[in-house]
């Protein structure tokens, strides 16, 4: 069923370019673990964002590599950690200069508050009323919803950026068969083959992959979709909405506000 | 230079029959250059939502004494006359919340909470007209949500960024503030370079704060 | 009807030394503005408790007098007050060393999660029910609650300490005929003629000032009042219970728990 | 030293079928020392609030493979196969939080709160059992107050007195554990002079910590 035969790769640098292009230059983004973390490296030049990780980072960066502020995780077989500064999958990170280290109490209030511009994160499945699994297979695996029932809620934007299929299966659905994460809370999806928008309880195709055919697309999904006319290319999508940058005057530009 | 701008600038966006929170604590932490500038501007109908109305001629005073307020949200307001003068003269309409109740109001606003369940009112006069709920074998107040279209702080240093850190008791309800607001403004008493507080001792991180003014010590 | 003539400095020192008696050392206290904060002024030698400003001091302490810290109130036709530390009055103050400084959102954290061991306050009125009005006379004195509401349901202790009687009228009722600021949430009422007690719905007379009779004191009084047997002297009070200092293992003493 | 002890005599106090909170996510900001200690005690039958129950051997992991829990309250705990083991053998019992939710009943409990109203969770199985309640047309869950009798905290530099600050994401879940259990007992990197940590930048206050343990680094 999957209509084009792509490299796993080349799956996942598809999906990650199109989501770096929906991003703004200051947009303040988590990124959930997994796929959505390759996003900063396909941004645009010029495009810079402010990363979240909700364990208590606000301009998160990659890891800083061994160094002082390294320490071996002592007593266990693991690789050495950064003992001080990790991300959301524990793993070794470090805070951009002009950045903060925040408490839990005071991400999630930052998370839920709707002070994040959006969030990006992976599904097992959503279906076209924008609701989304992403935490659970009952008997089967049950790692815990972590913040993503929070980040859901609160972000303004949520992207799903996910592969279009699961062995074969569509993973877009009318209705998801699994627990869900949180209901219509779903704004975009963004798979190798395509770019769906949920609007009004509606999937709307507006993008294609032009390696593949829309029935090639519709039969990979599970859920009724309307196909966008234009139909876009996700391989060279429309400039994102023009920035709101942080400097400039609320008179001028009109403020951003809150949801 | 990032998020600052000019003051007038900054003033200008604040329309009349604006809701403003202000931060500080009986004028100690109010943003006193931006309260000059709001009350220069000649802006009124405002909704002021402070813990209090300050000493008279001292901070938020200054927009009770100019008469630019419609409504006052605080859980003081007994060290400025002015205040009780407007009020029985039907010329200021006061709301007074606890003052606990009303930083849990602000902060549900900013965190994104529907609403939070207190003890403090419950059988007084400030439990009229809320619904009540019983936790645990014990009865609390549903506050709900207390939100702005602009807020106006003060910070000691301010980065670019907008980070924030603050000095002494001027913190009050500033960090708080600067979570509910469609725009929030702060004002540095010294403007500094990224990277200059470090990412620990940052109170307020700057994704917070939409525009930065230099205040008087800047 | 007052029954015996005091200075009115004698009746406030008189209360605050009382009330002094009362605190242990290492209590974390907050002191309502006017005669609460005497206390300090009357700790037993040996005794020293944390006070906190509810506008944001954790061991707060007098003001520093003139000097770097201060600043003049620009502006204004006051006397210079301090710029950046303040108490809960708005008069200039100081934090001691090993204190902090937070935010008006952790202080009513601190205040209403029960980790304060006493706030000391005025009261207009109290009852036998333990009830206080001490926050607006309807018509006449609108000041607003300040942190009052909060303080009195949060406090583990409450002690009320106010002259017996306003204009030879009692205070300590049946019942408050003011808005309450709180219901049944006086433990401790002290005055310049004695110590009452709220148990149970019931006023304990526990001490009396040796310059007064019972009799004298009832007719101060316009609540049920059950005298103590024995009835103990407030100007010399059994000592108070013993502390829980703040290094002792738990294991040895039993650490408090939180109400 | 103040508040500070030995560390045999601090986990000592911790009773078998205590409800005991350690901060952390992922390990980093775990009070290891604490941890390791408590582990050697033998203390068992334990409740165990924590973000999630780490990599396997690291941190509260131990707590897990040592088979010290009766059952854990987490948000995640995908990245320790002991947990499904233990969970799928009946032998531990695992309750799911939404991590923000976590945070925020933590809160409550140590903020004399009944009860915080959150979005996250509507139409999931999180909100099974639980009372919703309509806030300006939007549903909410009402999150109940989370306590422990012991709370186990990670602070970098911590003064006699209790103030602890905290460095790099070490902070996350232990400042609001600090202020919902019966006991704290506080793991310093470092043990600092009072005053060195200058009164803004402390970040949980001294009067939260009962007991304060030299770590490993110190």
């Amino acid at each position: 069923m999957m209509p084009v035969t792509m490299d796993r790769n080349l799956v996942r640098e598809t999906i990650a370019r199109r989501v770096a292009a929906q991003l703004r230059d200051g947009d303040f983004v988590n990124l959930g673990i997994g796929l959505p973390t390759l996003v900063p490296g396909y941004l645009p030049a010029g495009v810079d964002v402010i990363l979240e990780s909700e364990n208590g980072i606000v301009g998160a960066g990659p890891d800083p590599g061994a160094g002082d502020a390294r320490e071996a995780r002592a007593g266990t077989g693991q690789a050495a950690g950064a003992r001080y500064v990790v991300n959301a999958g524990g793993q070794p990170a470090a805070c951009r200069a002009g950045g903060a280290f925040i408490d839990s109490v005071t991400s999630f209030g930052l998370i839920r508050g709707g002070h994040m511009d959006a969030t990006v994160l992976g599904a097992l499945q959503v279906d076209q009323e924008g609701n989304l699994a992403n935490w659970i297979i009952p008997g089967r695996m049950v790692p815990g919803m972590g913040g993503a029932m929070d980040l859901v809620v609160g972000a303004r934007k949520v992207i799903v950026a996910m592969e279009h299929t699961q062995r074969g299966r569509p993973k877009i659905l009318k209705r998801c068969t699994l627990p869900l994460t949180a209901t219509g809370c779903v704004d975009l999806i963004v798979t190798e083959l395509g770019v769906l928008a949920v609007t009004g309880g509606t999937l709307v195709l507006k993008e294609i992959n032009p390696a593949c055919t829309v029935d090639e697309v519709l039969a990979a999904t599970g859920a009724e979709v309307v196909v966008a006319d234009p139909l876009g290319n996700m391989l060279a999508p429309a400039p994102a909405p023009a920035p709101a940058p942080a400097s400039a005057p609320a008179m001028e530009t009109g403020y951003r506000s809150a949801r | 230079m990032g998020k600052v701008i000019e003051l007038d600038k900054a003033v200008s966006t604040i329309a009349s029959g604006a809701t403003v929170m202000v931060g500080g604590f009986m004028g100690c932490g109010n943003p006193h250059t931006l309260v000059d500038a709001l009350v220069a501007t000649g802006t009124t109908g405002l909704t002021l939502i402070c813990n209090d109305a300050s000493f008279p001629g001292y901070g938020v005073a200054k927009l009770v004494e100019a008469r630019r307020l419609r409504r006052l949200i605080a859980s003081h307001i007994g060290l400025n006359p002015a205040v009780a003068e407007q009020m029985n003269a039907g010329d200021l309409e006061v709301e007074l919340i606890p003052q606990g109740t009303l930083a849990e109001r602000i902060r549900c606003a900013g965190a994104g909470l529907g609403g939070v369940l207190t003890p403090a009112g419950v059988g007084t006069p400030v439990a009229e007209g809320k619904r009540t709920v019983e936790v645990g074998g014990r009865w609390y107040l549903l506050e709900e949500p207390l939100r702005a279209d602009v807020a106006l702080i003060n910070g000691h240093r301010i980065d670019p960024n907008g980070n924030v850190w603050y000095r002494g008791t001027t913190r009050n309800f500033n960090p708080v503030m600067a979570t509910a607001a469609d725009l929030v403004i702060a004002e540095a008493d010294l403007v500094v370079a990224i990277g200059d507080i470090p990412p620990e001792d940052v109170v307020t991180p700057g994704v917070l704060v939409d525009l930065v003014v230099r205040g008087r010590a800047s």
